[in-house]
């Protein structure tokens, strides 16, 4: 039970640091990182709620739904890096435009 | 009985020798010596585990899993140490980031 | 025994966070590939070691893949550098 | 001293995120973000959940790495060491973010069941004897299926993204060193080993096809980051039949489904079927997450490919010189 409550709150805070990385970071890169600590502390929130007392039997359908989600994950990494890619060859910048990026976070 | 003392024995052998790979890491002074970290203390860390390991108790498959894995991780690190050493020695300006 | 290969778990965990001094501190982006790999190394040892306390053979598949794969992280690395003086070279 | 690792893996986790946010470097971030994920996977085995430990481990160890650092040669900016920041106040709302959530937990009663019980009346019922897997493939295969089609959406966003009409990448040069060559000869048929048997455990035991697409495709990105030619002689057709396989077969079997007026996604019970359908989602995943990782480099101009070609046949005469 214990461990249940140390890895969820864990996961909680693993994904609210993600999200003020999120915003935090003008550099796309580390907006993409940032993501993929939020997606982590996703994942272990599932695993840790489909094992609450870390013994016995786990429950087979939030491992199978992780599963993809880590796929899935590295494969829109994947993309948004090329993304960035295409952003850096466009226009030599590794961020948005300050003006686009204050139209974004208000939208 | 006997076979788990010797298991506990060589796991804190282990212990100690990735106790002296991270001491090396954060007390060597340049790059270079810090590879020695790398290459090996950690290995003999993990040889020495892998060992403790095997005592411990697998059965025949596992324990040819256990070598196999110390083999790669010394393939692994040796050719990190390589390929790092001569990323270091060809890079002269060593800029910040 | 099971509480020995805990301990020994734990202890090897507190050694990945001592070096994390040296990835924070660099000075050098090769120190901070260096403990990373050492990490893995690492993080092979306390893989094997908690399969065997938490008696769970199937983790030791994920130790042999950590083998396998972190060499492909420093061989990106090595290459950071590398196009720019790699091209001049090979323009001669 | 069960309580004391869980403590101090939870701990790890989040000072390696705190770092990974503030760091000043983005190579630091990438580095801390590999050991993040090797943490990560230390969590998973420990909270018995070997197939995602696997998974992490081969998507953290190999692919993530790889992705992360090439963007970051790809797109460094030489004047420009600081990271632009803004709204650091926001970390604020976001802590209170965090109360809220934890505040929210504590009233979870946590069933300690869940869904296992379905599953485990579910397994009667189908031919596969781990349950993971036969959620994946068996009571849950619009998962797997739509995942596949995820998959295959990022390669064809990709490739509109670098207008290009095949999925080969220019390959990099070839290493000088002997000691590339040696060590591809050595890890890939391990690669390729370690993948089939993960597939193969799949069936009964922790793996499958997610794992093996993965550990698949970190072999293609390393026989790319060698610079060896096989990649690049494949022909496209093979490519694109590899990408769209699982996919397709898993169209299939929803079509003959409904033709046979039965319920979407229904199918044969017969192992040899369901084992196919894993196999073809292994290749597929394992062709895509390929295309991903190295599809997203910079198509290189004339130039630049003659050279990689005078290299790589240089690099050929030197491999006959050797023998």
């Amino acid at each position: 039970m214990h461990g249940f409550y140390i890895y969820a709150i864990t996961a909680i805070l693993l994904f609210c640091l993600g999200l003020w990385g999120l915003a935090f970071h003008r550099n796309l890169l580390r907006k993409i990182v940032a993501l993929n600590v939020m997606a982590g502390g996703v994942f272990l929130f599932f695993i840790s709620i489909a094992n609450p007392d870390q013994s016995g039997e786990v429950d087979p359908v939030p491992q199978a739904m992780v599963l993809t989600g880590i796929v899935v994950a590295i494969s829109l990494t994947a993309f948004a890096l090329c993304l960035a890619r295409r952003i850096h060859e466009k226009t030599g910048q590794n961020e948005l435009d300050t003006s686009c990026s204050i139209e974004d976070g208000d939208g | 009985m006997i076979f788990d003392i010797l298991s506990i024995l060589l796991c804190l052998a282990g212990a100690f020798f990735f106790l002296g790979g991270t001491v090396g890491l954060l007390r060597f002074p340049d790059n270079y010596s810090r590879l020695h970290a790398l290459t090996k203390a950690d290995n003999l860390g993990l040889g020495f585990i892998v060992l403790g390991l095997v005592l411990a108790s697998p059965t025949m498959p596992e324990i040819i899993k256990l070598g196999l894995i110390w083999l790669l991780a010394l393939v692994g690190s040796s050719s990190a140490c390589y390929f790092i050493g001569n990323y270091i020695y060809h890079t002269p300006s060593q800029e910040e980031e | 025994m099971q509480i020995f290969f805990l301990a020994l778990a734990c202890f090897l965990i507190l050694n990945i966070l001592a070096g994390l001094w040296r990835v924070v501190q660099g000075p050098t982006p090769a120190d901070r590939m260096v403990s990373a790999q050492l990490f893995g190394t690492t993080g092979v040892a306390i893989l094997l070691v908690l399969a065997q306390a938490l008696e769970a053979p199937y983790i030791r598949n994920a130790a042999l893949l950590f083998a396998l794969l972190m060499i492909m992280a420093v061989l990106s690395f090595v290459r950071k550098s590398t196009p720019k003086q790699g091209q001049a070279g090979n323009i001669k | 001293m069960a309580l004391f690792l869980d403590i101090l893996v939870a701990f790890s986790l989040v000072a390696i995120a705190w770092r990974i946010m503030r760091a000043p470097g983005h190579f630091q971030a990438v580095v801390l973000f590999i050991t993040f994920g090797l943490l990560l996977s230390l969590a998973w085995a420990r909270l018995n959940s070997p197939d995602i430990a696997l998974a992490e481990a081969a998507v953290g160890a190999g692919l993530a790495g790889v992705l992360l650092l090439d963007t970051l040669r790809a797109v460094a900016q030489p004047g420009k060491v600081k990271t632009g920041a803004h709204f650091s106040w926001l970390l604020l709302p976001c802590l209170l973010l965090a109360g809220l959530l934890t505040l929210s937990i504590i009233h979870i009663q946590p069933d300690s069941q869940g869904l296992a019980r379905a599953v485990e009346a579910g397994m009667q019922t189908t031919s596969l004897e781990y349950p993971v897997t036969a959620v994946l493939l068996d009571f849950r295969g619009y998962d797997t299926w739509l995942e596949l089609g995820v998959l295959l959406a990022a390669v064809l966003g990709l490739l509109c993204v670098r207008r290009k009409k095949s999925i080969r990448a220019p390959l990099l040069p070839a290493p000088a060193e002997p000691v590339g060559r040696w060590l591809i000869s050595i890890l890939l048929p391990l690669i390729l080993l370690v993948g089939g048997f993960l597939l193969w455990l799949g069936a009964f035991a922790p793996g499958g096809a997610f794992q093996a697409g993965v550990v698949w495709a970190a072999g293609g990105v390393l026989l790319w980051q060698a610079g060896h030619p096989s990649l690049g002689a494949l022909p496209v057709s093979l490519w694109r039949t590899g990408a769209v396989l699982g996919f397709a077969l898993f169209w299939l079997l929803a079509a003959t489904a409904l033709i046979r007026n039965e319920p979407m996604l229904t199918h044969p019970q017969a192992k040899a079927w369901i084992l196919a359908v894993e196999y073809a989602a292994a290749l597929s995943i394992a062709v895509c997450l390929t295309s991903l990782a190295i599809g997203g480099q910079k198509s290189e101009d004339r130039n630049q490919k003659s050279e990689v070609r005078d290299q790589r046949s240089g690099d050929r005469c030197q491999i006959t010189n050797n023998r």
